[in-house]
């Protein structure tokens, strides 16, 4: 068999300027950073998100001049950064177009599309500004298919006139690019933890690549079928990438780094010293072997390996 | 001048505690909610089951998480899956009973914002994270529990945008609205606690944190309410502190 | 803490006539017949059924008497039968209640009652005459509260006028009744294999009710997280049935049992014999044990055990 | 008497797996599909994917399960799951390439009863164990192949019940309904292959089984329709028959 394994850079040149994309992980685990850092590099521009709580992995993404449109409902690394510096900047100075929702309308909006549904009934945001607001006119949602035709729609119950829902409409992207521990050339997929939203991103997406920690053989992930919860026929393309989510936590295998996350934050609330981390550890480096070696190489990445049966660095020193 | 037997954040992390009642169902947001449910875990509400929204059920906790998503979160759960799982079968379905809430502004019905300052969303002043799941949890969880920061501007007449609804005009208004539960409970903020009148949904002030007056409160608060009657917001017991510092926080994630 | 264990007959005991119910499993694995067994002794009346793909686990209880309405996609075993017999002569003596739905319809319909909303969308259905066709009256639904006051709505979809998805309303039932592997006194369920709809349906009901092959300690199903598909605070009650679902198959303990159910298909295309059947297997004996001894005890139990890493039995003689 | 060289079951497992194509999603349901399938993925389709709707993926079967929901198709499952995550993630989103079916009924375009007959569902004269999956298969799989014996009375020109749409009316009738996709592309029966025309939908004869003539074909069926043009099934090779009884189904589960 042909087999999925891609080389990471050939994987990030797939996605083109303009591109519909998702991104897997939540606020500070398992974002797919090489995959971010490989896009950075190759200069992209004019990306559409689509997200829930993207954390560090939107922000250097949007700073670096890479996205024009996002749909989302959160934008931080909780405790580490209550919100994302090139995010705020980049909404305070419109140079970035946005609509905002709730996790869950967000992530209800990527189940209705990965189920092949138009749209996905949720009783949350009624009485918010969530409804009442909207941050794209309606001229920017008619040019762009990219972006559906409304936010949202409220109806009531055909099965009880008093009883009213949201409908959020659903999510179709181009990509989704997620990382996770365990993967096949054949595209099975090992998550361990919260899944997040990974899966339903997974299914509504036109292609997945997905980055993982270790690639193993095929029959030890169909061994435990109930533990690989996307089906590897919507997998298209997976990459070796140890250390994809730093500086943020892998269960299993390496705990969020406080110190990158603390140079980052600080950094990215200046321009000129953002600029700079970029330089340093982004488009400064070749690839992810020399982002590995910018942020400390294998000494720092000791100090992160997570320990059992914890999943993460119990005796981690996280306020640096 | 003496150094004070406890800081605000650990008066209001006791507070926060004491709202929670053995064996409910708590969603718990990062910072002073994983102290107060954790601290109240650990005295009077042993069989409270901590939800997290990122994918965990009924967690026990080893250290204190940085975020939802942390993988400290998956210590001893007894169900580990997404945000999907989370907030429909758990908390649309109407099996949270409390749910912790903060943000940049508050008004005098419970309303949040924390997407950002302006009259214009679309060209803010100041653009904070946006909702997360506070917007979720505000609209189904049974009951909400806010956590603010006690300034004038931070408590206006109205915020500026209403992230997460809390008892929206006051009155019957929230159930108009088409919410089939919840509303918040009390607000623990930096001066003391407030409550809602059942009645009509007006704010009074419940109680003033040591130190303080209800007049001092008052004060600090962008609109006019009810503030007599409040009492002193008992503070927290030296057993409190103890297990606050030395098992919750040893780590002085949150307590700085 | 208390715990949740409880003994099998006082678990029975809580449903009354005219419940509402879902009983798990899928055709031919993992029902709670050790449940059905007890509330066919019980002599339990009027109740109500909701289902997609049940098999015997239901036949028996409609030819017990035991039940006024059903709704549905399915009834039989499979292979092993092509239509449950009991439930065959039920409808066409006009014995029995019914509304026929599809598997999938049925499943989305527990989704949307787990996931609090009122309905589900599907694309399903259209141009069937399981849309046009109503087997209950607008009277008897009316009249009803256990039933949707509508079978199902279609609607265009109000993010795309030419999309157009069908709304089945949520289910709520009373009681959930579920056969799984493992549980714990804390309600802890672990489910190996295929999950069916089991989930969903815990989450649409009232009262949870778990019918495990083992009880094992709460640590131990907590350590995998990710394999304890419900959550433990939806679960009422637990209790240890081992052998719980014989005749039928459980993934990892043991497989179907191919002499029983011929036994009980070939006694149930007959009143007689069926009755015979349910006096000698069912009302005739006291409990699960006198089940267990009258089927054949452990010689034929022994017969079935599943054999790893099958988890089932390779060399079991299936055409008898 | 000679002793055919072939059973009309095995006969028609071998057409069936010949409608497959390698590198196909295949929604197998219990029986003639499942021996189909497995042929299919050992002689001419490796790489076809084998989806069964109580919640597996892509599993390496084994032994022949009985069932759907048997605890053989586990084995060497990529993915396990539940119906819902099937029904939606793979069927309704557009990943199966192929469905089958079977039913008591089928008609002219290709509609299929499996639920009752009689003219009032209400007051059937025989019931059968109703849709199942079929419905959802038959609207939501890019094409479908039905299984069915050829009987007059079973091919009639309207079914009772349309329990899973072909073509419907034919025309685009299919399309008016609001299915997004789909249709029956082959009616496999114990006397051939019908298949419908591309323009509206119309069944004809596409080949006769051995020993049969287009004439004693059209005689078992309840509609007129075109039989000329058919030509003569392929009968099963050797090799075909082989794989079929020693490795498909050597335990004689469906060929009997």
């Amino acid at each position: 068999m042909a087999g999925k394994l891609m080389d990471l850079k050939a994987a990030a040149a797939l996605v083109p300027d303009g591109a519909t994309i998702s991104i897997g992980g939540f606020t500070t685990q398992r974002h797919p950073m090489a995959f971010i850092y490989e896009l950075i590099r190759l200069g992209r521009r004019d990306l559409y998100l689509f997200g829930h709580s993207p954390g560090g992995d939107w922000d250097i993404l949007i700073g670096a001049g890479c996205v024009k449109r996002v749909e989302l409902a959160y934008e931080a690394d909780e405790a580490f950064n209550t919100v994302g510096p090139r995010w705020r900047r980049a909404v305070e100075r419109s140079e970035i177009e946005w609509e905002d929702y709730s996790n869950f309308s967000m992530v209800a909006r990527f189940t209705a599309g990965a189920m092949g549904i138009p749209f996905m009934p949720v009783r949350s945001l009624l009485g918010s500004d969530l409804i009442r607001q909207e941050t794209l006119t309606p001229e920017q949602r008619f040019a762009d298919p990219r972006t559906s035709p409304r936010k949202l729609h409220v109806m009531d119950s055909p099965f009880n006139p008093l009883d009213r829902v949201v409908l959020v409409p659903a999510i179709h992207t181009e990509f989704a690019v997620l990382h996770v521990q365990k993967a096949t050339d054949q595209g099975t997929v090992r998550i361990e933890g919260q899944t997040f939203a990974d899966v339903q991103q997974a299914m509504c997406a036109d292609v997945v690549i997905v980055t993982a920690e270790e690639i193993v053989e095929d029959d030890v992930l169909r061994a435990e079928p109930e533990r690989n919860p996307i089906p590897s026929l919507a997998v298209n393309h997976v990459c070796r990438v140890p250390y994809g989510a730093h500086p943020y936590a892998v269960f299993n295998y390496y705990d969020y780094d406080p110190l990158q996350l603390k140079e980052y934050h600080e950094s990215a609330k200046d321009d000129a010293a953002y600029r700079r981390y970029l330089d340093r550890y982004v488009v400064g480096v070749k690839d992810q072997v020399g982002y590995l070696e910018a942020i400390g190489g294998s000494a720092r990445l000791e100090s992160l390996k997570a320990k059992p049966p914890f999943g993460y660095r119990p005796d981690l020193k996280r306020r640096v | 001048m003496a150094t004070p037997r406890y800081t605000l954040t650990e008066l209001m992390a006791v507070v926060a505690a004491r709202e929670i009642a053995d064996g409910e169902v708590v969603f718990a947001g990062t910072g002073l909610p994983m102290l107060g449910v954790m601290l109240a875990q650990r005295i009077h509400a042993p069989r409270c089951i901590i939800i997290f929204e990122a994918g965990t059920v009924a967690s026990r906790l080893a250290h204190l998480p940085m975020s939802v998503g942390d993988p400290r979160v998956m210590r001893g759960a007894a169900t580990a899956a997404g945000l999907m799982e989370v907030f429909t079968f758990v908390l649309q379905a109407g099996r949270v009973d409390v749910g912790f809430l903060s943000g940049a502004q508050v008004d005098r019905f419970g309303n949040i914002n924390s997407t950002s300052i302006g009259s214009d969303p679309r060209r803010p002043s100041v653009r904070f994270s946006g909702s997360g799941g506070a917007c979720d949890i505000a609209c189904l969880a049974r009951r909400t529990i806010i956590i603010a920061k006690h300034e004038k501007r931070r408590f206006p007449e109205k915020v500026d945008y209403v992230t997460s609804p809390g008892w929206l005009a006051g009155g019957t208004s929230r159930t108009e609205s088409g919410l089939i539960r919840g509303g918040p409970s009390s607000v623990v903020t930096t001066m003391g606690v407030m409550r809602f009148r059942p009645e009509n949904k007006e704010a009074y002030l419940a109680s003033f944190h040591p130190g303080l007056t209800p007049q001092a409160v008052a004060e600090a608060t962008g609109f006019p309410w009810a503030v007599t009657g409040a009492t002193e917001t008992p503070p927290p017991a030296d057993e409190e502190l103890r297990i606050l510092r030395e098992d919750v926080d040893p780590e002085r994630i949150f307590l700085r």
